[in-house]
C-alpha cells in the first residue's frame, strides 16, 4: 500500500542530500468548496527526519505550505545503506511515517 | 478582420435594441422572448457554437422569472437571444472563414 | 498513537476531493486504535509531535509580530543571507522558495511571506551537523516581500525578495 | 469516387497543385508548414524542447519548473496509476491484455484511426473500450482516476517519439480536416480559435501564465497543473480551453475533440513524449 511519503536521499561525499514529498491537502482554511463553504484548515504541522537516533531535520509548517508539500535539506553523518525515518502530524492530529534507505 | 467588425457590430446592435424594450413586461412577454432566445440557442447548439454566457443569461432569465421579476427576466431573455444570434453569426462566418488562418 | 492510521486513508488518494481527504482523515483517526497493530515494514515507530511547534508565531497576522513571537529579536539585513525566489511565481500555489546562508553556528531558518493571512510560512531548527540550508514550496495569496530569517550566534539575519504573483494560491 | 481519388493522391503526397480548395487536404504539407513555422519563430527552442510548452521560453519560468520537476507533485498520480495498471480486473486480465507492447512505452502510437469503426482512437478511450471488454465500467473523462492511468502510462513513454498516422481511408483523411478545421474556427464569446492562442499569441503571457505553442502541446498531455491542484485529463484540457474563450465545452471524447487531439498530434509527430508534463 502506498505510503503518503515519498524520500530520495542520496549520500555523496560525507553529506547527505534529502528531498521528500508529503501527499497531503495543506488546505489553508482560506478555500472555498463548490459549494461556497470555507474548507476548514487542514495541514502538517510538524515533519521529522530522524538518522541514527537523531533527528536530523525538523519542519514546522503553517497553511502557506503547498499541496503534496516538498521539503529538501542535507546532512552530515550518514552512510550509503543507513536507514532515514520520516514521520508527519497534521493540525487534525493525523500522522504517518515511513523508513527510507540512503542511497 | 472586417467580418469580425461586422459580427461585432451586429453583437453591439442587437444588445442596443434592448433598451428600448423599457415598458414593464409581464409573463407573456418572458415567455415569448425565452422561447425565442431558446429557439436561437438551439440553432447554435446544432452548429456545436454555443457561448457560455448565452447559457448564463438563460438561466438568469429563468430565475428572475421564478421571482416574478419580468422586466429582468424579458431583459435576460432578450440578450440571451442577442448572445445566441451573435453566436450563430460567428459559426457561419467561421465556416468558411478558418481556413484562413491555417498555417501555410 | 503514532503510526497508526494513514494507511488506510491513502487508498485512491489522488482520485480524491479536498472535503473526501478530510472525511478519510478524520475516518482513518477514529480507525486508527484498530490499525496499530497491522502497520507495514516500512512504517516506523517514530513520530513527529507538535510539542515544540510554535503557535503562537503561526498565528500572528503581521510580519513584525510574527518574527518578534518566533525569535524575540528584530532581524538585521544580511548578504550572507541567499533567498532563491522567482521574480514572477507561475502559479502563487506552488512558489519554490529557498534559503541558504554561509554564516557560522546557524540555528535555525524562517520563512515569511509578508502579505499571507499568517506570514509565517515556515520555520526549520537546524541541528549541528546539518546543513543551513532549505528548499520548499509555498501559497502566496499575493504579491508579496518574501522574508528569510536565519537565527546565528543570538542575531537574526534576513534577506527579503518580492515576488509577483497574479494567479493567487489561495483562491477557489 | 473522383474526390476520393483526390483525397487519397493529396494522403500520398502525390497531388500536384488541387484544383478546388475543397480537396487540398495534406497532410504531409501541413505539417511541414506547420513544423517551419514555430521553428522559425522560435529559433532558439531546440525542436525537442517544444513539448515543454511554456517552459522551452521563458528562462524564469523553466527555473521554477525544473525545481519543482526534481521532485514532482504529480508523483503520487504516476504511483496511483501505476498500481491501477497493474491491478487485475475482476475476470483476471489487465489492461496489458488490451494493448500492443502490453501498454508499455506506446502513448506516441495514440491517437490512431480504427479503420474498423471509422473514428479516431485516443488512448484514453482505448484505455475505457479495455475496461467494457472486461466488464468493469467506464472511467469518467475529466477525473483523476483516468487522468493517474493515462499519466503512467504517458511516463513509460517518455522520449519516444510521436508516429501519428494516417491511414489510406478517405474518413482518416475526413477525420484529420475535421480536427484540423476545430482547431482553427473562432468560437466563443471571446471569439478566439485553438490556434489564436497557441499558434499566433504562443509564447505570450496571459497575466504570468505563457502560452504554450501548438507545436508538442499534446506530447505533455495529461497534465498536473498547479491551478488545479492536481492531474488533468486532455479532455480536461480541451473543455478547459473552450470555457476560457466562453464556449459551452464539447463533451469529453467528443468526435471533434478526437479530431483535434488526432491532428495536433499528427503535428508533432517525431516530437518525444514528455507526458505527464507539469504546468502552471
Amino acid at each position: 500500500m502506498a505510503s503518503t511519503i515519498r524520500v530520495r536521499a542520496v549520500a555523496s561525499g560525507g553529506n547527505t542530500e534529502v528531498q521528500a514529498l508529503v501527499q497531503h491537502p495543506m488546505d489553508s482554511g482560506f478555500v472555498k468548496n463548490a459549494q461556497g463553504q470555507l474548507i476548514p484548515p487542514h495541514y502538517i504541522q510538524v515533519v521529522e527526519f530522524e538518522h541514527g537516533g537523531k533527528v536530523v531535520f525538523t519542519a514546522n509548517w503553517g497553511p502557506a505550505i503547498s499541496k503534496d508539500p516538498y521539503i529538501k535539506f542535507s546532512f552530515k553523518g550518514a552512510q550509503k545503506g543507513d536507514d532515514l525515518t520520516i514521520s508527519w502530524i497534521d493540525n487534525k492530529g493525523a500522522m504517518d511515517s515511513f523508513v527510507g534507505k540512503i542511497q | 478582420m472586417r467580418r469580425h467588425a461586422v459580427l461585432g457590430l451586429a453583437l453591439v446592435a442587437s444588445i442596443a435594441g434592448l433598451t428600448t424594450a423599457a415598458a414593464a413586461a409581464s409573463a407573456d412577454d418572458f415567455k415569448a422572448a425565452y422561447t425565442k432566445a431558446e429557439a436561437a440557442e438551439k440553432q447554435a447548439a446544432a452548429l456545436k457554437n454555443q457561448w457560455t454566457t448565452t447559457e448564463a443569461e438563460l438561466k438568469a432569465a429563468q430565475a428572475a422569472a421564478k421571482s416574478g421579476n419580468y422586466d429582468e427576466a424579458a431583459k435576460r431573455a432578450q440578450q440571451a437571444e442577442a448572445l445566441a444570434d451573435a453566436s450563430i453569426a460567428q459559426a457561419k462566418e467561421q465556416a468558411t472563414a478558418w481556413t484562413q488562418a491555417i498555417i501555410h | 498513537m503514532n503510526n497508526k492510521n494513514a494507511s488506510q486513508h491513502e487508498r485512491g488518494r489522488a482520485g480524491q476531493t479536498r472535503r473526501a481527504v478530510m472525511q478519510a482523515a478524520v475516518a482513518s483517526m477514529l480507525a486508527g486504535a484498530a490499525l496499530a497493530g497491522a502497520a507495514p515494514l516500512n512504517r516506523a515507530r517514530a513520530s513527529a509531535s507538535t510539542a515544540k511547534w510554535p503557535k503562537e508565531a503561526f498565528s500572528q497576522k503581521n510580519e513584525a509580530d510574527a518574527i518578534k513571537a518566533l525569535f524575540g529579536k528584530t532581524p538585521e539585513v544580511s548578504d550572507k543571507v541567499n533567498l532563491d525566489a522567482p521574480e514572477i511565481a507561475e502559479n502563487g500555489a506552488v512558489v519554490p522558495i529557498s534559503v541558504n546562508t554561509t554564516l557560522p553556528n546557524v540555528t535555525s531558518i524562517a520563512i515569511v511571506v509578508s502579505e499571507n493571512p499568517f506570514p509565517l510560512a515556515a520555520y526549520y531548527p537546524i541541528p549541528s551537523g546539518t546543513s543551513p540550508m532549505v528548499a520548499n514550496r509555498l501559497k502566496m495569496a499575493k504579491t508579496s516581500k518574501v522574508v528569510a530569517l536565519v537565527a546565528s550566534a543570538d542575531k537574526v539575519f534576513s534577506a527579503s525578495k518580492e515576488v509577483k504573483v497574479t494567479v493567487g494560491g489561495c483562491g477557489g | 469516387m473522383h474526390r476520393a481519388i483526390l483525397l487519397v493522391l493529396a494522403l500520398l503526397g502525390l497531388a500536384a497543385q488541387p484544383v478546388f480548395a475543397a480537396e487540398s487536404v495534406n497532410p504531409q504539407a501541413d505539417f511541414k508548414a506547420f513544423r517551419n513555422y514555430f521553428t522559425k519563430r522560435f529559433p532558439n527552442v531546440p525542436l525537442n524542447d517544444f513539448v515543454n510548452g511554456p517552459y522551452s521560453m521563458n528562462a524564469d519560468l523553466r527555473k521554477q519548473w525544473v525545481e519543482i520537476d526534481a521532485f514532482p507533485p504529480y508523483q503520487f498520480a504516476l504511483d496511483k496509476g501505476k498500481e491501477m495498471f497493474e491491478t487485475p480486473f475482476k475476470n483476471g486480465k489487465t489492461y496489458a491484455d488490451c494493448f500492443p507492447n502490453k501498454g508499455i512505452g506506446i502513448r506516441q502510437n495514440y491517437p490512431y484511426f480504427d479503420t474498423k469503426s471509422g473514428e479516431v482512437i485516443t488512448l484514453d478511450v482505448a484505455l475505457n473500450q479495455c475496461r467494457q471488454a472486461n466488464g468493469e465500467a467506464p472511467y469518467d473523462y475529466t477525473k483523476d482516476d483516468m487522468a493517474a492511468l493515462t499519466a503512467y502510462m504517458a511516463f513509460t513513454s517518455r522520449g519516444k517519439l510521436f508516429d501519428i498516422k494516417i491511414p489510406d481511408d478517405p474518413r482518416a483523411l475526413a477525420a484529420y480536416r475535421k480536427g484540423e478545421e476545430y482547431f482553427y474556427t473562432r468560437r466563443g464569446q471571446l471569439n478566439f480559435s485553438c490556434a489564436s492562442c497557441h499558434v499566433q499569441s504562443a509564447g505570450n503571457h496571459i497575466r504570468t501564465e505563457v502560452l504554450a505553442p501548438a507545436l508538442g502541446l499534446v506530447a505533455a498531455l495529461p497534465i498536473y497543473r498547479s491551478e488545479w491542484g492536481g492531474m488533468g485529463t486532455t479532455s480536461r484540457r480541451f473543455i478547459t480551453c473552450n470555457s476560457q474563450v466562453r464556449a459551452v465545452p464539447l463533451k469529453a471524447e467528443d468526435e471533434l475533440y478526437r479530431d483535434v487531439e488526432y491532428y495536433l498530434s499528427y503535428m508533432s509527430n517525431g516530437l518525444p513524449i514528455s507526458g505527464p508534463g507539469a504546468r502552471p
